[in-house]
């Protein structure tokens, strides 16, 4: 039966492919998709939580949609700005970012 | 539950709305009013802070908190940005047509960080949080056609979007061993279970990873440098004093409340990150040749002296923190905003630019040589007092070698801390003449001037609010 | 008569308030400041008269004391005080009467020096220093003026500043001094952790019936380094020669009269210290007269018409050192005050002759003064004579009781040194007076007499040259030796016998002198080719002044050298080293820091796990 | 005299001097100079009233002023002296009365350089009235910046570049003081756990009993920092560079007062709070001061600069003054703090001449010049008197301190003190040569054009000359007062922890 290690391991997993996405991608909207990614683990980790362990609220609930809130605000000014910047430096290319350093 | 002590957040949360408004409605000649309200509307809500100040409530079973500590907070943050919107009065001009929302994005992120400093559960903290970011986000890249702010701009959204990801799946991680989102009920359950679960312990890493990115500790630190070169300077200044005293505010909180030394012993890691913190940032900032980048490495540095106080965790330590915020507040703004100034003047933050300056305006000097002493914690100003509150819990609490790493590391920083003085006193500028100086300018810098020298000669009264807002985790 | 001794305190003062008037207010007209300072030390004079009359119309061993608190605390005091007894006495009457003639000499002598006013100011605080001195009460005092003098001394040495030579000589007077007085600064230390005081009554009553060697033994040689570097004891004798660069009755009064005798009446001073341990009698006896003959045999092929003097008061000074050792204190104190006057006399009236002849020094270059300086020639040989020891003059008394001293006392070594130093000062002096004074040489020609300012002093000396030594003469009852006595001192019969000896040894001397130098039956100048390596030996001062140099430049110099090395690489290099560590590491700590957002992650990450990591690990022991 | 708050009066004038010097229009320079003189002159008539007021039959703290400042860290706005801290207080009060004057000839940025130099002399007094731990701590670090920036400003680049100098000198004194503000908190946590409550007062710090090993920890990182700042060989390197690169003024100061914080704090903090953890340490600092007398005595020899020889003279000096410290008796700590006041006086006017010197004839090479004393003859006697006083000459205030010193110091150390008092030759020889190759010798026509000191130059001479000689014929007066507080002070440490020889 599938139980709340399951969740857990997928939910790590997840979170892997997220950073693995985030270190292996140079273009800044994979690397948002990535952390995406990472974000849903984390919701699949609240709402597995949820039903598993403290069924008696919705707490755990609650947070993923906060977080999918969140997460779409983030992503919405993300993006703005990736395309703003897209405008002008006509590249997403992370590695082209670093004006700054040292 | 008295719900009219919930007005500090609503008025903000209206106030920015109505700038946002306003500045919409408004035609061109009449936006210069909109910061005259932001500010005069962010007076009144310092003034409601205040009057308030003594009043604790618990709202929603200690999902949100009105205490002292979160109002000791709110009123750091509240001059903080009324300091900021007064320095940077010439500096908006480059925001052109976008000034206005300028105003209000600040005041949203302020908004942000009063709910993480009075949030008493996870899921609002992360709201609160997210708040103060996304709207960092934005500011960080505010001048669009300056390379440097955007590339500020996405190195944000990048490293603030992960850490967020980070500290989520902490929080998660903690649900999973508690069972709850509120401080009160986590430690309540944990401290019931007796035994340490190795989930807990990664989720506490978690957090304190995600926490510490917005405090810029040590090796979380790295995109401190670019954001602060890149962001308009008045936004570095401001994420520099508020967005990380925001942190500390929520880290504080989550630790003693949720999660005290009694639970498990956090402090001997995070006493490896303040040391580290301490080390690299006052080296790296010796090499720095651009003073808003050498504020940046200088300010992870004083990251590091306030996680001292947190890894005491006693009376002065405590004290401590909160007493290095709010000078940090005074100092710092005052080197930002001199900072600004001469960027306003010369078109640039490098240590050229500040060549001559004691010459061309001795008031900028004077103003930027104190505060930067005073980070550097040269009695009797500010920095000092501090300092010596942080270091005392330290070594109470047994920590010599942090003290002695910390002191020593304060010391050398001198250093890097003088070139500028150096540069502003005996180095030969390219334009003569005086520098205009607005006169909201002026009276930020009598300010923060004022404020150093003040908390350093007389740390008396502070130290007694500091004191009463620590109550809540003796 | 009791109240003389009450206001004896001024004798010291006077001169250091004239000292204080002349540096702040007469040091514009230079004319007041010398009435000044002679006023003062006239003043002091009369005063010593009246002590020294009151002194020895009373009884010996009567000890007038007075002191001033002056620097005190538990454990330690040093008080101003003046202490009269009749050793103070006969040293104030010498000191008194010797700075008075010389500045009254000096009026002539430094007629027309720019440095007229400050001249006299000097001798003023000489005059006072040395004073203060001799009446001082306590070891604390003694050293303060005894410092005092010493840095007169090199005010006075280098008095003419823009000579390079007088300059040097001045540095070398004082730093050797300085060696001497850090021995008997040690002394004085010893003394007051052991008795913890430092009064000379005091001390005297704690050390009847003290016997401790062990302590004693380190005290006495300590205290003697004093002596050694004040009154130029070999090994520390070589600044007084140089010291002659200062002006001449400089040299009279400080440098042969007064206070290179002071380390002299220190030992007589701290007789009951030295008394009480034979080794260091013996070793100061051995130093003393060493330095005697050591000296005198310098003197012997001298040139300069002063450093002969100076060479002579070496060994005077090694003599009346060497008096101490044995035993005959009061002998020595008795030559101490006879050579006070004689040698004083011989310097300024060399003086004389260097002024006549326009600063020329040379012996060789002088000649058949006596025609044209008829009072400085004679005056210059009744103190020639007095020195050589040929009675009645006062240093044939002195010199006798001395040498009667060593015999009686059973140092035959020493009395035959002593013998044989009577016959080369005979020599030396009469080889100086036949060569400048009745030579062939003409350079002399055109030398007129000095005024009556300089020759008066001269005439005063000469008398007291010749019946100084009556006081001493054991045919007149010996007055001297009844009021300056001490503990453990002996009184020896006179002895015709040892009379007669030393007579004629001195007239030995003269004779061969005469022989050589003057009737030249034997050629000098043959004498010195024969003996050529013994005559550079000589002439090189036994090269003392090379070795020193070298050693200095070795040890002091080159270790100077050395040690700057080491503090600017070594201890700067370290402070340097690590600042430089410290920034590069900030220099190389940047570049973590490349621009790249994937790299910051990384580290973000890096951090995570590690911590991560760590944390499990050490719940997980903490677990099992 | 009563309420009067006589002490902050004196502490403050500079300050406010400072401020209406800052308010003033650049243009006022004459007004500058003279609100300058005024303001110090002030400080230092209240000091000799203070010193002339102080009743020593009642020895302790006298002139107390204090109010409650922070209550939780227990730190109290208290002000007092004793016979230790009041000629500390007029030696600062003598050298800044005379630095303003010796800075007469500052030509440029005037209004910047006076009120540095007025918050200075005010950072300087304010370690020596302090009595409570945090407010000396905090004058104890105000003086760094203002020193830094006069020395950038004002300074000279010879050997080292006045940057460098100014820059090592803050930097190694801050390490110093970092290691200083370590033991001090460690002390201030022990003696809250011990008390019960928390307390800066030093002398309800001297009063408790804390063990022996956190005694010698404390006391040891106390003679770093204090070390550090009152030159102790190896911690020296900061101080003949800095000397070298700061303007008169503040050579003046620093040789003169400020290096002497590090001995009072040794004496007033070290050893009064922490007297095991001095027994313990002493003979280490004695074996250092050693180094201290020899070593830098020796440098001297084989420097040229004038600057150099008094920076490390005083290097050398201050060996005299921690072995005076090191032998913990009454006679050798009274000789300290006299040696400290003699050494202060002696160092300002030695850095007055230099920088009179210097500002004339643009070089401080010794070997440029040569018979001075026949062009400059006031000057050759500043020189002189500075000269002999260094070499401790009796008549000088000098010779108390070092005689005084010796004494004690050989009841303790009498190997030590031996090689210690050898210095005294050492020192003849460098001070003499200087002197000579300075002062004497032929005439140099290339310096003829160079004027005497006169007006306002005269100052730094007739004051700190003064004092020296007051103070050598008339040493009572000051060693009295010493005295009386290095007496209580032991006194209330107590007989038992203070041995004679151990």
């Amino acid at each position: 039966m599938i139980g709340l290690n399951h969740y857990l391991l997928l939910a790590t997993i997840l979170f892997g492919i997220g950073v693995y996405g985030v270190f292996s991608k140079r273009n800044a909207v994979a690397i948002l998709m990535s952390i995406e990614l990472m974000l849903n683990a984390v919701n699949i980790n609240f709402v597995a939580i949820n039903k598993f362990i403290q069924p008696s609220n919705t707490i755990g609930q609650l947070f993923a949609i906060f977080v999918i809130v969140v997460a779409a605000a983030e992503v919405s000014v993300g993006l703005a700005l990736i395309i703003s910047i897209y405008r002008h430096k006509k590249s997403v290319n992370l590695s082209d970012f670093n004006l700054m350093k040292w | 539950m008295n719900y009219g002590l919930l007005t500090t957040e609503i008025l903000t949360a209206v106030l920015g709305l109505i700038v946002l408004i306003a500045g919409l409605l408004l035609p061109e000649r009449g936006k210069k009013a909109v910061g005259f309200l932001a500010v005069l509307g962010l007076t009144v809500i310092l003034a409601n802070v205040i009057l308030n100040f003594g009043h604790e409530a618990v709202f929603f079973n200690g999902v949100y908190q009105i205490d002292i500590y979160g109002n000791f907070f709110k009123v750091l943050f509240l001059c903080a940005a009324l300091l900021v919107f007064f320095m940077a009065s010439r500096y908006t001009e480059f925001f052109g047509q976008r000034k206005s929302e300028w105003f209000s994005f600040m005041i949203f992120a302020t908004l942000g960080m009063m709910v993480m400093a009075s949030a008493g559960d996870l899921i609002t903290l992360y709201v609160g949080l997210e708040l103060m970011t996304i709207s960092f986000y934005i500011l960080s890249a505010y001048l669009l056609n300056d390379g440097l702010s955007a590339e500020a701009g996405i190195k944000y959204l990048i490293m603030g979007a992960l850490s967020s990801a980070v500290l989520l799946f902490g929080m998660s991680l903690i649900y999973a061993a508690s069972g709850s989102t509120v401080f009160t009920e986590i430690y309540r359950t944990l401290s019931a279970a007796g035994n340490i679960q190795p989930v807990l312990v990664a989720g506490i890493v978690m957090m304190i990873a995600g926490l510490g990115f917005k405090i810029s500790a040590v090796p979380f630190h790295m995109w401190t440098p670019d954001i602060y070169q890149g962001a308009p300077t008045p936004v570095t200044a401001y994420l520099a004093v508020a967005s990380k005293a925001a942190g500390f505010a929520a880290l504080v909180r989550i630790l003693l409340v949720a999660l005290p030394l009694s639970l498990f012993n956090w402090s001997l890691a995070l006493a490896v990150l303040a040391a580290l913190t301490i080390v690299i940032g006052n080296l790296i900032a010796l090499a720095q040749k651009n003073v808003k980048r050498l504020l940046a490495y200088s300010s992870i540095a004083q990251a590091g002296y306030i996680l001292v106080g947190l890894v005491a965790a006693n009376s002065y330590g405590l004290k401590g923190v909160l007493f290095y915020a709010m000078l940090y507040v005074f100092s710092n703004v005052g080197a930002f905003a001199v900072t600004t100034m001469v960027e306003v003047e010369t078109g640039s933050t490098e240590l050229e630019a500040f060549n001559g300056l004691g010459q061309r305006a001795p008031m900028l000097a004077a103003v930027m040589t104190v505060c930067l002493l005073s980070l550097a914690g040269i009695p009797p100003l500010a920095g000092f007092a501090g300092k010596f509150y942080l270091f005392s819990g330290a070594i109470q609490a047994g920590y010599l070698w942090l003290a002695f790493v910390g002191l020593l590391m304060s010391m050398i920083s001198v250093y890097y801390y003088l070139i500028v003085a150096k540069a502003m006193y005996i180095g030969i500028s390219q334009k003569e003449g005086p520098i205009l100086v607005p006169l909201t300018a002026r009276l930020a810098l009598w300010v923060c001037l004022a404020g150093t020298l003040f908390i350093g000669l007389y740390p008396g009264p502070l130290s007694r609010i500091t004191e009463m807002a620590i109550g809540l985790f003796l | 008569m009791q109240n003389i001794l009450q206001i004896s305190w001024i004798i010291p003062v006077l001169p250091f308030l004239a000292f204080a008037c002349i540096g702040l207010f007469l040091h514009r007209w230079p004319k007041a400041a010398a009435a000044m300072s002679i006023l003062a030390i006239g003043g002091s004079f009369v005063l010593s008269l009246l002590v020294a009359l009151k002194v020895f119309t009373g009884d010996p061993g009567q000890v007038f004391e007075l002191s001033a608190r002056w620097l005190s605390m538990p454990g330690l005091r040093v008080d101003m005080g003046i202490m009269i007894d009749p050793l103070t006495a006969v040293m104030l009457i010498v000191v008194t009467t010797v700075a008075l003639l010389v500045q009254i000499y000096s009026l002539g002598y430094m007629d027309k020096d720019p440095g007229f006013a400050s001249y006299f100011a000097y001798q003023s605080a000489f005059a006072g220093s040395m004073l203060g001195l001799v009446v001082a009460s306590n070891f604390g005092q003694l050293f303060v003026f005894w410092e005092l003098v010493g840095i007169c001394s090199y005010l006075l040495i280098g008095f003419w500043f823009g000579k390079d030579s007088a300059k040097n000589a001045a540095i070398k007077a004082f730093v050797t001094n300085r060696v001497g007085d850090f021995g008997f600064l040690l002394g004085i230390l010893f003394l007051t952790i052991v008795f913890g005081t430092l009064n000379f009554g005091e001390l005297s009553t704690q050390l009847i019936g003290y016997d401790n060697i062990a302590v004693l033994l380190p005290i006495s040689i300590l205290l003697f380094f004093g002596p050694m570097g004040k009154s130029a004891q070999f090994p520390l004798h070589v600044w007084l020669p140089d010291a002659m660069e200062g002006p001449t009755p400089v040299s009279a009064l400080i440098h042969a009269a007064t206070m290179v005798a002071a380390g002299v009446y220190l030992i007589a001073r701290a007789f009951f210290i030295f008394s009480h341990t034979p080794q260091a009698m013996f070793f100061i006896a051995v130093v003393g007269g060493f330095t005697a003959l050591f000296a005198a045999s310098i003197a012997l092929v001298q040139n300069d018409i002063k450093r002969i003097l100076a060479y002579s008061t070496l060994s005077q000074l090694g003599y009346m050192v060497m008096a101490m050792g044995i035993g005959a204190m009061t002998a020595g104190m008795f030559h101490l005050m006879t050579h006070a006057f004689f040698k004083s006399l011989l310097f300024l009236a060399a003086g004389s002759v260097i002024h006549a002849l326009h600063e020329e020094q040379d012996i060789w270059k002088m000649g058949q003064l006596s025609q044209k300086m008829p009072v400085t020639t004679w005056t210059f040989v009744i103190g020639a004579l007095a020195l050589a020891g040929i009675p009645p003059l006062a240093g044939f008394w002195s010199k006798d009781e001395i040498l009667l001293g060593a015999y009686v006392g059973g140092y035959t070594g020493l009395y035959i040194l002593g013998s044989l130093v009577a016959f080369m000062t005979a020599f030396y002096m009469f080889r100086l007076i036949f060569t400048a004074f009745f030579g062939s040489n003409t350079n002399g020609h055109h030398a007129h007499e000095s005024a009556p300012v300089m020759t008066v002093p001269l005439i005063i000396l000469a008398i007291l040259s010749i019946v100084a030594g009556f006081v001493g003469s054991p045919y007149m009852n010996n007055i001297f030796g009844h009021f300056i006595t001490a503990p453990g001192v002996v009184h020896h019969e006179a002895n015709l016998g040892i009379m007669v000896i030393s007579s004629l040894i001195a007239l030995a001397g003269i004779v061969l002198a005469w022989i050589i130098y003057q009737r030249k039956i034997i050629n000098h100048e043959s004498l010195r080719q024969r003996f050529s390596g013994i005559y550079n030996l000589l002439s090189n001062k036994y090269y003392l002044d090379e070795i020193y140099a070298w050693l200095i430049a070795v040890f002091v110099d080159g270790g100077a050298r050395l040690l700057e090395w080491v503090d600017l690489k070594i201890v700067n290099g370290a402070i340097n080293g690590l600042a430089f560590f410290t920034g590069w590491s900030g220099r190389t700590l940047r570049y973590t820091e490349d621009g790249q957002v994937q790299t910051y992650a990384l580290y973000l990450f890096t951090g995570v796990v590690i911590i991560l990591i760590t944390a499990l690990m050490a719940v997980f022991t903490a677990i099992v | 005299m009563g309420d009067f708050p006589i002490l902050s009066l004196t502490l403050f004038i500079p300050v406010i001097g400072a401020i209406i010097i800052m308010i003033l229009p650049r243009e006022q320079e004459r007004s500058i100079k003279y609100l300058a003189a005024i303001s110090t002159l002030i400080s230092l008539v209240l000091s000799l009233l203070v010193f002339c007021r102080y009743d020593m039959t009642n020895a302790g703290m006298q002139f107390v002023e204090s109010i409650p400042w922070v209550k939780d860290l227990g730190v109290n706005y208290a002000l007092g002296v004793d016979g230790i801290s009041i000629p500390l207080l007029l030696l600062t009060n003598l050298i800044g009365f005379s630095a303003v004057y010796a800075s007469w000839q500052v030509a440029e940025r005037i209004k910047e350089f006076f009120a540095l130099l007025l918050l200075l002399i005010t950072g300087v007094m304010g370690t020596f009235v302090a009595t409570d731990l945090f407010i000396f701590f905090l004058f104890y670090e105000v003086v760094v910046i203002p020193i830094y920036l006069l020395v950038i400003m004002f300074g000279s680049s010879k050997r080292v570049t006045k940057e460098y100098a100014g820059m090592k000198l803050t930097i190694y004194l801050l390490i110093g003081s970092a290691f200083l503000l370590v033991g001090l908190i460690a002390l201030f946590i022990k003696a809250q756990a011990i008390l019960g409550y928390p307390s800066m007062d030093i002398k309800t710090l001297a009063g408790l009993n804390y063990p022996v090993a956190f005694q010698i920890f404390a006391y040891s990182l106390m003679a770093l920092g204090f070390g550090t700042l009152l030159s102790m060989v190896p911690f020296h390197a900061w101080s003949p560079d800095g000397y070298a690169g700061a303007p008169t003024a503040v050579s003046m100061i620093h040789a003169g007062v400020l290096k002497k914080i590090g001995g009072y704090g040794l004496i007033r903090i070290g050893l009064f709070i922490l007297p095991a953890g001095a027994k313990y340490i002493a003979p280490i600092i004695a074996l250092l001061a050693i180094g201290n007398v020899v070593y830098a005595g020796m440098i001297c020899l084989s420097q040229k600069d004038l600057k150099y020889i008094v920076g490390y003279s005083s290097v050398s000096h201050m060996g005299y003054v921690l072995i005076g410290i090191a032998s913990l008796n009454l006679i050798s700590i009274n000789g300290a703090v006299m040696m400290m006041f003699a050494h202060g006086v002696m160092a300002a006017l030695f850095f007055a001449m230099i920088g009179n010197l210097y500002h004339k004839s643009h070089t401080r090479n010794v070997a440029d010049f040569g018979g001075l004393a026949h062009q400059m003859p006031r000057l050759a006697t500043g020189f002189m008197l500075a000269g002999l006083s260094s070499l401790g000459l009796p008549g000088t205030v000098n010779f108390i301190g070092e005689f005084t010193i010796f004494v004690g110091a050989f009841r303790n150390y009498q190997i030590l003190t031996i090689i210690a008092i050898s210095g005294i030759i050492i020192t003849a020889v460098y001070i003499l040569r200087t002197l000579g190759n300075l002062l004497f010798g032929p005439r140099k026509p290339e310096w003829d054009h160079l004027q005497d000191l006169r007006g306002p130059e005269m100052v730094p001479l007739l004051v700190l000359g003064g004092a020296i000689l007051l103070g050598g014929i008339l040493p009572f007066t000051l060693m009295d007062l010493i005295n009386s507080g290095v007496g209580q002070l032991l006194t209330q440490i107590g007989p038992i922890q203070i041995g004679g020889i151990f």
